[in-house]
């Protein structure tokens, strides 16, 4: 199978709807060890990003992915604005070309989209931050042949609820310190959901 | 000929207004523009208005932007690379004592490499 | 339990009120008092406001004062000792940076000594 | 000769009438190594004090000083505030008792006074402050035995005009470095207008 414009928008659209249904849970994550704005930061973005795909005529992937890098990067307003835009901004760079995705090159993508967020954030695996979600999803991908939206789901679902052990050295949750222990990361939440709608609009089509 | 311009982005509209009027009252001969809170005046930063302040105040003497907290950094870098001009430098210094600082330099005409070095020499 | 509470003295009004919503919006259970400008909102600062900043957040808990400028911090002093209160600290961090990790310290309930102990370590 | 209570609120009506005289051009000074208000701190600071005092009847030279202190600190906004407020508040205390002040009385109180300054400014001689004024005046006042019009006069200006020559160390015109070189410094001028203010009260009445 190749990662189709369709299948990108609907990525999108249900990304956005999970992140509207789980707005409260996210901003309240975010208030443990954070700010406590993360859902409506997401909310915010994932809106605006939705509206901007609305109606247009994509005729790559890419381009998709580029104008929500673009609106989440202006939109969001907090750390996750940068870090999301960047990771879409580096999808669409390595995504550039094709119409549709194949699988090679989606994961190749995504890998670059985890890379942008490490960069951008100057962070690593094990510092309680999105990284700590985009980089093993990254990785399990890696080793299967094809689109699998069980192994998507799985691979972020315990990738996500490992965050909650991690101390926080990187982000706000970093002045926490020790404190930040027992509480899951709101970007990994989030990005989570993010997999998730990947997930779910890869099923039942391969 | 023109000094370097000033830059402060602050997660408050309030705080990057309040240091533009500390540094226009403190430092007569000083370009200086702010990019505070998110579009609707919320806490948070605004990749548009940041690139918008870069832009106000820059010239062939460059620029020199000041940020509060961390993820207001990723925006300002996000910003300079999308602008792509020559000579504009994040700076590395508490955002209102370290752009004090710089205006006070940039009104004596001092270029960017000495000014970043100076506040280097103080706030390291 | 009260708190360690914080003042933030600016000569921008605009600053120390910006300061505020920032610690506000970002750590829930903080008692922050701004005190910025002159009487009239001109640039500078004032004794009475800074007194009347400290009397509103102080506890037995004590408070930490930040300051902006020079000279905000001999009108922080004279107020601190007119006062006559136990455990009123001046801190020497920057204004807006030291008082957000002073915020995120206080609101863990951590005792005054500790957060002049990590202001002094991140900021020194 | 013995300061009255009288002349220091001859004292305080004078300084305020050259401070409001010399405003633009305090300011001016500021304007070139400073942030240009001192002129208009100065000149409220003062107003105020002749309000503050008028009307009121003073049992004590003390009272007067303590009335001034009070006033100047809460009232003039910069660092001359907290400076001239700190010095008179000393005097105010070394004075503390006599109805009047006798010259050595009053030489404490201005050493005192001096001392206040150099203390709330951590500033001492030769940083280009006020401090390069009130401690030349002290030391030679010291060595007058009574109030000297024509000393008080002469020893202020030369050290007023000394003050252009220092590179400044301490206050915002540090932040100048060898650019606040060749300006007087504000502080030491307005401090030059009360000593001469203190000259022209004690004229003719000793
Ligand atoms: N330096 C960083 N590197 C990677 N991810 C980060 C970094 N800083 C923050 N994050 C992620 O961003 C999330 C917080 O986003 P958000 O609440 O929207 O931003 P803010 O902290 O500015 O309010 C964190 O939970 C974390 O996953
Ligand atoms: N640390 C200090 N010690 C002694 N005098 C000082 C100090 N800082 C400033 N001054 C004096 O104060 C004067 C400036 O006063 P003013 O302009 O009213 O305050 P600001 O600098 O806050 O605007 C200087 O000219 C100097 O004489
Ligand atoms: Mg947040
Ligand atoms: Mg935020
Ligand atoms: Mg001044
Ligand atoms: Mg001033």
């Amino acid at each position: 199978m190749a990662f189709t414009v369709e299948q990108a928008l609907n990525w999108l659209t249900k990304s956005n709807e999970k992140i509207q249904e789980n707005k409260d849970y996210l901003s309240e994550l975010d208030q443990a060890i954070g700010d406590g704005d993360h859902g409506i930061n997401m909310a915010r973005g994932f809106d605006e990003v939705v509206k901007k795909l609305d109606g247009n005529d994509y005729k790559q992937v890419a381009d998709v992915w580029k104008d929500a890098a673009m609106t989440l990067m202006s939109k969001v307003g907090g750390a996750s604005g940068p870090l999301f835009g960047t990771a879409f901004l580096k999808m669409s760079m390595a995504a550039k070309g094709g119409e549709a995705v194949s699988y090679d090159a989606f994961i190749k993508a995504l890998e670059d989209g985890g890379a942008g967020i490490k960069q951008r954030g100057k962070a690593t695996e094990g510092e309680k931050t999105m990284v700590d979600v985009w980089s093993p999803v990254v990785k399990q991908l890696k080793e299967a042949k094809d689109f699998d939206a069980g192994l998507i789901r799985d691979s972020s679902k315990s990738a996500m609820e490992a965050t909650k052990d991690i101390i926080a050295t990187k982000g706000r949750a970093a002045y926490l310190k020790e404190r930040s222990k027992g509480h899951l990361d709101p970007g990994s939440v989030s990005s989570y959901y993010i997999f998730q709608a990947l997930s779910d609009c890869i099923e039942g089509e391969v | 000929m023109a000094n370097v311009g000033i830059v402060i982005i602050s997660h408050s509209e309030k705080v990057a207004n309040g240091v533009k009027d500390i540094l226009e009252q403190a430092v007569g001969q000083v370009t200086v523009e702010a990019a505070g809170g998110q579009g609707d005046g919320e806490i948070g930063t605004s990749l548009e208005k940041i690139q918008g302040a870069i832009e106000k105040v820059h010239s062939a003497q460059g620029t020199i932007v000041f940020y509060d907290l961390g993820s207001a950094k990723m925006n300002a870098e996000i910003a300079i690379e999308m602008l792509e001009l020559e000579n504009v430098q994040l700076a590395e210094a508490p955002v209102l004592e370290g752009a004090y600082l710089a205006a006070v330099e940039s009104s004596m005409g001092r270029p960017l490499e000495k000014i970043v070095n100076a506040l280097e020499k103080e706030f390291k």
